[in-house]
């Protein structure tokens, strides 16, 4: 497992239906090495399908997966995922999580990753006494250690706090920049998905129905008024700018930013 | 005789326990004393044991007024206190029980047993015959190594190989021989008796001494029928037990049935029993075979 | 499409099969080429004989039906006894401390050794043999029970703890199908032996039964109706293996565990 | 149960310790009748700790929590919670996990409910198919039936996007405004919790550390520049004026926001 | 401070005594009140004077150890036997298919009527008592292994392969601890089988081992030792669920369910 390389990911024509249902219908996506790409969407759109179609965890209806030009098949053992419930073993210990399937000297690099994830001194309790967020965060530690080709968030901070979460962002940047690996984030918060990723996608009905690439440069500021511009564009088009709710989301988020 | 209806309480149940091999099972087909005991306002309840341990244990627990056994089970019960009286025995069958051997075994007679494995029932007739064979030949029962099993798993175990020889009684002693695979080494002649005998339970025999003789005075008339037609009893006997007509005819033969007294060398007989037994250590402590015997009240 | 169905269909039905066929096979074979005594294992064809034998007089279905009888008799009490007490001490710590270890003590014993004080107690009717039955019912169901309890999400009980259920619904909603996959696991080990224990059972002054069949056959080797018993037997596991699977099938199809089965 | 009829909750110096590790140490809260709280914290703060101190399902190691005037005792009958997990009933089909514990007709209801949360099609599926955000739905449509006299709210929109969260908030409101329950409400989202309280508490170190009125007249508009002071008044103190932290989330939220 | 720890843990090791100690005083009053005749229930008085006999002499030891050997072998070899089947039935669905009918079949075979046929493939050695043990061993770790396995969280399996953990990493980790309190179940049952299968098993051509004690104490009508036995193999049960539960209580430390436990 190379670390400072990532793996490029590209989904054609890619479908998937549960029984009658249909989640995906048509995704075209590419991933190029390295980049980083946040999807975002409604609820129950299907992210976290797409997220488990490119770990392998599922096998698309139609069309094909392809990680370095090759098909994927089987479990994707370039990716790691950060899943969207945190999966901890309930019999390992917090920093036994942290290590899973790490060889060498895991316990080191685990204990600095809890550190960084700021859980440091809760490394050998059972994961059932933690909080919502500190799960979320040893799943987070986990994923990162792992080094891998492709990361693959889903919500990774969803049950963080407005400073955790800034920290945990920061984190996620140094990493990636650090390794270079293949990043696909699932996030609810816009501005989130504005600050790390490098395009930003939206899913609906099934496809990628919208694509913005992030051109600002990094550390990115959320002060910054293309930053904010960016947000306010990708929430209009979420929330609709017909709608009254559109109207609410224009003013709550979008035209005070335009106004700075 | 005439019954006397005022005497007993209306449908009281006679509860007799039956082997599957004896008398009294030929007593339970023929229906005769259901007839009989029904004038007198009682019903019999049948209970089927597989083996007189079980159903002298059944006695002791109260489950039971009435049974038979061969020779040994009475006496073990007794020592464990069962309230059980001997009320009748058969003439001996001394050729109903042998020990045996592979045909093709070196074994020839009682004498080469020494140091070989002989398979048999723990505490049964046959283990007394085997004490008594070994006795007459020199030998005692440390001079060969015993091997305790139930009939069925010394059948398996002595056609496998596993053990040299094989104390067995009738009929399995001839089924076996009707193989024709195997050699007698000696059967009970001049060692033992063999007898079957007839139990009612303590408090029973006491209360209903009438009833005790209807049974007795039954299961006469069934012997004299087994003893003039064996071949009838082999016929009776096939399809219960399973097992080939011809070789029950033999085992038929050999046996007498009929009913006598429990005489004083018949109780002598019982206690040389016990008494060796006492002395293999099976028996736990001396027991008085003369103290269970039914002596009606003048 | 339908025709695959069909492909699959019979390999799910016929697979486990394969082995039970081959080995029938196998036994035929070593029987006719003299390799096994036909007198210490019969042939497969001698013990159809058998079982036609035994069918066709009737007396089969007598053994079967007054079997059947007990073991469904000792079933319901040995199984509801069990039941009970596994979600009595399942559920309140205090009952476990007091009863477990007593509990744990009486299913240690074998049921021939405890058959001298079951006469003793029930005499050497039909109460004593449905007892032994469902003594032998009741210790599995009861420790598989306790287990599922035990081991029911504490989480979904305390959700169901805030939205008012009471005892009742609690146990309906929420104990007992958590503790059903383990439940029925000892449905299935109780299923089994329920037949069983018939065979130490009816030794206790039984003329009919199937238990009765197989050791008066042994009793006097007839060595032909001890396997056909053997078989019996057999067959029963597989009908008992088949109500447990169609157990879980109906009641736990919300477990993605269970699922595709056959 | 009364509908339409809040509890009030009282807490006296509650302290609450698991083991060695104290989590909470000396809360004094009075929850009026009907009154809306929302409460804000750092993950691991004890946040969940208080609901369920609240709910009756933990005792204080110290402390007295009063409901209506009463000593609370073993489980709060008054209250419903609506946990950080979605605890679902695996076993039982969506709408039968929403009509949990309900009698009468409660299937219509439970009905209308899930076609509040907008997954009215979904009633009859397995709770194990359905998307993290369409559990945590299920969850809230639970809460919200059962009419509560106090309702405990754990993240409730947490795995939600921007715009089914935005009709949440509004059902929550509406509901509270209808029926009158007293409300608790944990969240990291500060918008969200000036959007629908009376009140913004801040736990830090134990305590209740601060304690906003939110004097906005309802419907309330995000738009506003009250609303925006507020909101930003509160990121401030919890990300740290003086920290570099501080001041991106100053940049970020507060001084867009001021600027309109 | 430390009184009421000393009575809490007095509680916790007395309480599950009561019962059979109760029993025990409610015995004894019975006989010597003569409600209960000592021929047919001997007083505990006399159980123990029998029980003394037997340790004094040294022949118990004998027994004990002898059955305490055949235990030990038929309880590993039908142990990992059955744990390794129901770890490949509980893993692979074809595996299942293709076993698990044939091991429900084999499962539901009495031993008392498979004895013949234990004699011919075995001989009356020890291998038969051990075969017998094993056999009876394996199927309450068969049944319980195979449920735990089939009900890992599927979800933390996924996690697992996720996070590049091989076959064997994945069943050390993952398979096996979440199918530990299950198995746990399984060991406590087969722990109890080991003692009942002895019983049948030490019917074969045994003259030492508390089966034989027992079964020849029946046979021979000696109630004392009859009695004295059933006490035993109540001990042995007792000794076996302590047995479990230590290893509960070592292995199962993350699990909510089994803490507070004393
Ligand atoms: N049962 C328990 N045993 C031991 N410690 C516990 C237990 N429950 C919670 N804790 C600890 O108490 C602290 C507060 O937990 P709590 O769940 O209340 O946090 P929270 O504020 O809800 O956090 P989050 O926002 O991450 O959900 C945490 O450090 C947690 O590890
Ligand atoms: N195994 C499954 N069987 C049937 N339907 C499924 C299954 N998994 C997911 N679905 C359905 O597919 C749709 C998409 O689910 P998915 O989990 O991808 O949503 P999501 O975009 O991640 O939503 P959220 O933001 O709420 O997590 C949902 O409607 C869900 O009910
Ligand atoms: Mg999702
Ligand atoms: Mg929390």
């Amino acid at each position: 497992m190379g670390a400072g390389q990532g793996a490029e990911l590209v989904f054609v024509q890619v479908a998937k239906r549960f029984g009658a249902q249909s989640v995906l219908s048509g995704i075209d996506l590419t991933v190029k090495r390295g980049e980083f790409i946040a999807i975002i969407g409604r609820s129950g759109c299907g992210k976290s399908t797409l997220l488990r179609l490119a770990a392998g965890l599922e096998e698309p209806t139609s069309g094909i997966i392809q990680l370095d030009g090759e098909p994927l098949q089987g479990i994707n053992t370039k990716a790691r995922v950060m899943f969207q419930d945190a999966r901890l073993l309930p019999w390992r210990r917090v920093i036994d999580n942290v290590g899973l399937g790490l060889k060498g000297n895991w316990r080191e690099q685990a204990a600095k990753a809890l550190e960084q994830v700021g859980l440091a001194e809760r490394a050998n309790e059972w994961p059932s006494v933690l909080s919502g967020g500190q799960r979320q965060r040893v799943a987070l530690a986990r994923a990162l250690i792992s080094q891998p080709q492709v990361l693959l968030l889903d919500e990774p901070l969803g049950a963080l706090d407005a400073l955790t979460r800034i920290d945990m962002q920061r984190l996620i940047e140094r990493l990636w920049q650090e390794q270079h690996f293949t990043a696909l984030l699932v996030t609810h918060d816009v501005d989130e998905a504005v600050m790390l990723a490098d395009r930003v996608v939206l899913i609906e009905n099934g496809t990628c129905a919208f694509d913005w690439p992030v051109r600002l440069p990094r550390p990115r500021q959320r002060g910054d008024a293309a930053f904010a511009d960016l947000v306010e564009a990708i929430l209009r088009r979420i929330l609709g700018p017909e709608s009254e709710r559109g109207a609410i989301a224009a003013s709550s988020f979008g035209e005070k930013r335009r106004a700075l | 005789q005439k019954p006397s209806p005022t005497k007993k309480e209306e449908g009281e149940v006679i509860r007799i326990g039956y082997q599957k091999y004896g008398t009294l099972n030929m007593l339970k087909a023929r229906g005769d004393l259901e007839q009989r005991l029904k004038q007198l306002g009682y019903t019999v309840q049948w209970s089927l044991f597989p083996g007189g341990p079980q159903l002298l244990e059944a006695m002791n627990a109260g489950s039971l007024d009435f049974g038979h056994t061969g020779e040994a089970p009475p006496v073990f019960a007794q020592a464990a206190g069962t309230p059980l009286l001997y009320v009748a025995t058969t003439p001996p069958s001394p050729k109903a029980e042998a020990i045996l051997v592979r045909r093709d075994s070196s074994i020839r007679t009682v004498a080469d047993l020494k140091g070989k494995k002989v398979a048999l029932n723990k505490g049964s007739n046959v283990h007394y015959l085997l004490v008594q064979a070994l006795s007459k030949a020199g030998l005692t029962l440390s001079d060969i190594r015993p091997v305790y099993l139930p009939p069925a798993d010394a059948r398996a175990a002595f056609e496998q190989g596993s053990v040299d020889a094989w104390v067995i009684w009738d009929p399995f002693y001839a089924a076996a021989e009707q193989t024709g695979k195997v050699r007698v080494l000696a059967d009970g002649q001049g060692l033992v008796a063999n007898r079957e005998f007839f139990f009612a339970s303590r408090s029973f025999a006491q209360k209903h001494a009438d009833v005790v003789h209807v049974i007795l005075e039954e299961l006469k008339k069934v012997g004299q029928w087994a003893n003039r037609d064996p071949k009838g009893v082999a016929t009776f006997l096939a399809p219960e037990l399973g097992i080939d007509e011809a070789a029950l005819e033999i085992a038929s033969k050999r046996r007498t049935y009929g009913l006598e007294p429990i005489t004083n060398e018949v109780i002598a007989q019982q206690q040389t029993i016990a008494d060796q037994f006492y002395q293999l250590g099976l028996l736990p402590k001396k027991i008085d075979v003369n103290e269970a015997v039914w002596r009606e009240a003048k | 499409m339908k025709s695959s169905r069909w492909t699959e269909w019979t390999w799910g039905k016929a697979v486990p099969w394969v082995l039970p066929v081959a080995l029938l096979v196998a036994w035929q074979t070593a029987v006719e080429t003299g390799w096994l005594s036909s007198r210490v294992l019969p042939a497969p064809t001698a013990v159809m004989a058998a079982a036609w034998h035994l069918g066709s007089s009737g007396e089969l279905w007598q053994h079967l039906s007054i079997s059947f009888g007990r073991a469904v008799a000792g079933f319901a009490i040995g199984g509801s006894i069990g039941f009970l007490l596994g979600l009595v001490n399942g559920v309140f710590r205090p009952a476990e401390r007091l009863l477990d270890t007593s509990i744990q003590m009486i299913r240690n014993i074998p049921h021939l050794a405890m058959i001298p004080l079951v006469i003793l107690w029930f005499g050497i009717g039909e109460e004593a043999k449905v007892f032994l039955v469902a003594l032998g019912v009741l210790f599995p169901i009861y420790v598989n029970t306790w287990h599922g309890i035990r081991n029911v999400d504490a989480g979904l009980l305390e959700m169901g703890r805030v939205y008012g259920l009471g005892p009742w619904a609690l146990f309906w909603r929420i104990w007992l199908p958590g503790a059903l996959p383990a439940i029925l696991v000892g449905v299935r080990y109780a299923l089994g032996i329920m037949w069983l224990t018939l065979i130490v059972a009816e030794t206790i002054a039984a003329d009919r039964g199937i238990g009765y069949l197989a050791m008066n056959a042994r009793e006097f080797m007839q060595t032909d109706v001890v396997v056909f018993s053997i078989l019996l037997y057999a067959l029963f596991g597989k009908l008992a293996d088949s109500i447990a699977r169609f157990l879980e099938s109906r009641l736990l199809r919300w477990n993605v565990n269970y699922q595709h089965r056959p």
